[in-house]
């Protein structure tokens, strides 16, 4: 099976659907003649033309709104936002309009539109630039909120979200875009709700996703290693539609529970897990979820503070010992 | 024009009786600016408006008795009693809405008017907002979008001459609307005599056949009143009584019986006549919604998702 | 102690604040000539002038952004959204200006503004205008975020609001606004991040804010007569910060919890105290924390699908018994 | 300006030494536009721009080292390394940052304008921003309400023809920048050669005099140009060598040296002394900042809130 780069995973997402479906472009600043700013659409404009592949001027809430109103009349828009940091000042076309022009009309209309681009703390680029928007987008419903962690996820999900008939804020990772895995030549898609679990084990749950997965799977190897523990690692892939089955599941078996994410904790993802976690496995627990997440605190530019407030596989093997009472 | 005053008249009785919720934007003054401008194009062009939107989905072509429903919440509503007063829809009529956040919807005229380009289609898109929307940022970028892109769209601004109980000199830097476009983005602007329905179907018309030959977008400052308050609880201290009665002396509906008059195609037999025809039919259509069902407890799960994943457990 | 309108307590805080420290103002759409498009500032503009009480255009980011740069200099504006729904517009400037500037500035700067109005289900507006902001808010670092249940409430705490030194983002239900209750003639202030045990009681506690506070009393009250139940019902009156610490106090004692909101479930502020609460009392629970929100949906505007969305008494009332595992 | 080129380079040294962190923004080629226009006014006067704000940080009086420690992510650093090459800030200096979101900080200007308005103070605020920015809707709001209000700000546009990779006429509708404020905002508009220091001085002296006449804002389109890619990560495939070369040949240091030495205000030794003088500054300051000490861990829980009511517990 060839092995590819997320961000080639990505682009051929892209072009596939485009080859597929006259009605998918993408829009978004610096897609076209520049490549992307993280070249994730390298080679598209050459390929398909400047109206597919379109360079937008620094107006996320003008083409996030035309996005919506092209996708209305069925076209299928993929707007990149640079970083979804951008996204925020786009913030009400993309939880007002977006999700809720079917609700308000009855039914009448549909927005097969997908949001995507990068969230995470990024490479020290302070507190307005490295927004994690997970947990924001996924309060809302009429929106579905995606995050692969592999090239193979990348791909599959990008395709399904194009041709998902409604509003998908699907999210990248910045670090992550070099990071290679196999693909296969013949197309697939990912159905979404259906977490995946990356590593199997028994000792403990860890809830993870996106590039928290890896983080997880790391701190698992590590205590697999050191201390013979056995962590299963369950990726969600899709935030909303949530695939709480497949954890509590899991949560039956371990009796422990820890999740991570990288934004910020209150009202989190991890708030919402847990709660869930608790409320249906209440006397399967040995213990109560454990949460790892972002400090809670704006993203600070400096690299040992940075390092500090993110957490990393020292923070998530720390947090599983603590949920399963193992001191050694 | 004389069925939407007749439908905002009842409608206005229906709030009064609490049959209508929320806020209620009655067009009353306005309606020769839809009336008008949407007999200007074709069925299949686009229209898309903000929350005060019965005149322009009356215009367009939907029928009153969904209107009706909607506004009273029902089931058989055009937007099945989810949407209410402010968000009218009818996609078979080319009908997007009903838009009740001030400006945000100037970006999807965009939108459709960037589909219309890119599937090579002949078409227009009307937009429709108030003056107090033109200071949201969502104007500004979606028209520079429609300038650059020179997108198949004719942006009105419905000027009443208020937002709310803001004077328009009190909320614009520049009074002169159609300066803002034309010097910002190349977008070139008309004045337009709002109260005059043969005088929005012309200029219409001529800016229609300016956006089919490609020409990108035009923008039209349409001078009209509202002679109701802003919503249904408006108490109007912000305007005189005398300064309404002005305006009600150029009334679109007065000035159009007049005309017709004038060319002798109509007499005062004939207005009676349409006029009691018209309150029958809005009568009628009022008593179906009344007596519609309201939706079942369980619609609240649909129309979220084009196949729904089913209530989250909670 | 006279007894005054919710909409007169703030509007007296205001009016106190203002002449104590001519620094202070307010700018909004309609509060000044219109007299506010709910009376709030009714009379405000005739007592101190149009510099100080400001109609703006209908510019949230605009406004909002005006206020930031004005607090960056020592000035305390009051910012009001006519309704917290059309703060999402501006929300980049609600979320990343007004809470980071210190924070970028290596606390050079403070930013002492109030941004407030109305939030909640509303009265049968549609999907767009019936945000429930209180969760979207809380998870952001550098906000501070209140939410009064009472006249005596809202005015104590909108004067601390006022003088405080960091951005307040400061609740109110429209609903309420008509609300009478006791409010002391002379000065008083209410210190954040302490709740107030509205109404004490044994079998279990409930949690809840703003409105939903009146509707887990009326709760409280009605399992009481019927059934002899008591409920300790916790008014949080400030979600960031929150404090915890009485929760748990509670919750040790009963053994139960509910938590009650009126925003979306999925990352909620009910989703944040559970969590918290099973972190903090995982051997003192009885049974794991029920959460009554709104409906996992865009609110209707049909009057009774509205209705069926926002909990209210009796899915209160129905939770409490279910957490206590209590059925007759 | 010199100071500012050779602060610059540096960074890009230390930028390629993996000194810097996070997006990294030269001023290199502007350097006339934030020395002319601050000398243009008083050491009180207000001052706010983008992310390239370390020529205005330096115009502006900050001391470099403390801008250095900032980059590298110090804790002696102007903002204790929380802020980074963007988020430069001095409130004694009345420099109010280096902000990163493209528009955002043009309400802050307003925002300041009004503040100055309220407070009746004889003072100037002088708000930059690149030409990309002008399609934000942030900056729409803002300009309208520095011309409703009539604020006493500047605003620049700090016009280098290109936001990253895209050339302005592929970005706004209207190319002559200055008719979007005329017209749509009330607010006079000039163009400045901002190549030339004292072309820029004498503009902004007299758009000073104005504002603090009580007169509003104006609006500077300033022509400039950086010669570095828009940040350090940039291949700059978008532009040829030769448009870079073409501007080089106007360099805002060369002209001003030229312009001096006409006017034998200075000869080739005091150049080279100068020059010398602030490489020794630099080199001095870089060394300074270089060998102080990061922040310690526990620093992440400061600077968020005026009192700190502690870390959440999790
Ligand atoms: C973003 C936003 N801000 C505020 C409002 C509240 N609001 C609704 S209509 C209105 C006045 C709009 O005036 P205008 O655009 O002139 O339209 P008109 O009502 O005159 O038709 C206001 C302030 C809103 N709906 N959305
Ligand atoms: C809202 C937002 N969108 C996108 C970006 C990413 N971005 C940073 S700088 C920039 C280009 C800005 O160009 P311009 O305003 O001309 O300023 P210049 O870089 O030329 O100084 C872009 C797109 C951002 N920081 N904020
Ligand atoms: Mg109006
Ligand atoms: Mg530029």
């Amino acid at each position: 099976m060839p092995v590819i780069q997320f961000r080639e995973a990505l682009n051929q997402a892209m072009c596939e659907e485009m080859d597929r479906n006259p009605d998918v472009f993408l829009m978004g600043e610096e897609v076209a003649e520049y490549d992307g700013a993280y070249k994730v659409s390298q080679g598209m404009l050459a390929r398909f033309g400047p109206m597919r592949v379109v360079d937008s001027p620094i107006s996320e809430t003008g083409f996030a709104g035309l996005g919506v109103g092209a996708a209305m009349v069925g076209m299928r828009p993929i707007i990149e936002f640079m970083t979804f940091s951008f996204s925020l000042v786009s913030f009400d076309q993309v939880v007002n309009n977006a999700p809720k022009v079917r609700h308000m009309s009855g039914g009448q209309m549909s927005v097969p539109i997908v949001f995507r681009g990068i969230s995470g703390p990024g490479q020290q680029l302070g507190a307005t630039h490295s927004w994690t928007v997970d947990a924001i987008y996924t309060h809302v419903p009429g929106l579905k909120v995606v995050i692969p962690s592999t090239p193979y996820d990348a791909k599959g999900l990008l395709k399904t979200a194009i041709r998902d008939d409604d509003p998908v804020i699907f999210l990248e990772n910045e670090s992550m875009y070099g990071n290679r895995g196999e693909v296969p030549e013949e197309e697939y898609l990912i159905e979404f709700g259906k977490a995946d679990i990356k590593r199997s084990g028994t000792d403990c749950t860890v809830v993870a996703y996106g590039h928290t997965c890896l983080t997880a799977l790391a701190a698992a190897e590590e205590l697999e290693k050191a201390h013979g523990i056995s962590v299963e690692v369950i990726d969600l892939r899709t935030l909303r539609p949530m695939d709480t089955e497949t954890i509590i599941q899991s949560v039956k078996k371990t009796g422990y529970c820890v999740t991570v994410e990288e934004g910020y904790p209150t009202c989190g993802i991890g708030s919402e897990i847990a709660a869930q976690v608790h409320e249906h496995c209440f006397d399967d627990l040995d213990n109560s979820v454990v949460r790892v997440a972002a400090l809670d605190v704006p993203m600070p530019y400096s690299k040992p503070l940075l390092q500090h407030v993110v957490p990393g596989t020292a923070r998530v093997a720390d947090a599983i010992k603590k949920a399963i009472y193992f001191d050694k | 024009m004389v069925l939407i005053r007749q439908f905002e008249l009842r409608c206005a009785q229906s709030y009064q009786q609490q049959k209508i919720g929320g806020f209620c934007h009655l067009y009353v003054g306005q309606e020769a600016v839809a009336v008008g401008s949407i007999a200007a194009v074709r069925k299949d062009d686009y229209v898309i408006t903000a929350y005060r939107d019965h005149g322009h989905a009356i215009a367009k072509g939907m029928d009153i008795h969904p209107l009706f429903a909607e506004l009273y919440g029902k089931k058989t509503g055009c937007s099945h009693g989810k949407g209410g007063s402010m968000h009218f829809f009818d996609r078979e009529k080319f009908f997007f809405g009903g838009h009740a956040i001030v400006g945000a919807h100037i970006p999807l005229a965009a939108g459709l008017g960037w589909s219309v380009k890119y599937r090579k289609e002949d078409r227009v898109v009307l937009c429709y907002f108030g003056d107090g929307a033109m200071n949201q940022g969502a104007f500004h970028e979606a028209l520079n979008l429609a300038g650059l892109f020179k997108l198949p769209c004719i942006f009105m601004v419905e000027n009443n001459g208020y937002g709310m109980g803001t004077h328009l000199h009190r909320a614009s830097a520049v009074t002169d609307l159609k300066l803002r476009t034309a010097d910002a983005y190349g977008i070139p602007g008309k004045d337009v005599d709002g109260m005059d329905c043969l005088a929005m179907y012309k200029m219409v018309s001529s800016a229609a056949e300016y956006c089919r030959q490609g020409n990108g977008s035009i923008f039209l400052d349409v001078k009209t009143y509202r002679y109701r308050g802003h919503s249904m609880s408006d108490p109007q201290k912000y305007r005189t009584r005398e300064e309404v009665a002005q305006y009600q002396q150029h009334d679109p509906i007065g000035r159009m019986e007049k005309y017709l008059q004038e060319k002798n195609l109509i007499d005062d037999a004939k207005i009676t006549g349409i006029a009691e025809e018209i309150h029958h039919q809005v009568e009628e259509a009022h008593n179906r919604a009344d007596a519609d069902p309201y939706p079942e407890l369980d619609d609240v799960w649909t129309d979220i998702y084009a196949q729904p994943y089913g209530p989250y457990r909670l």
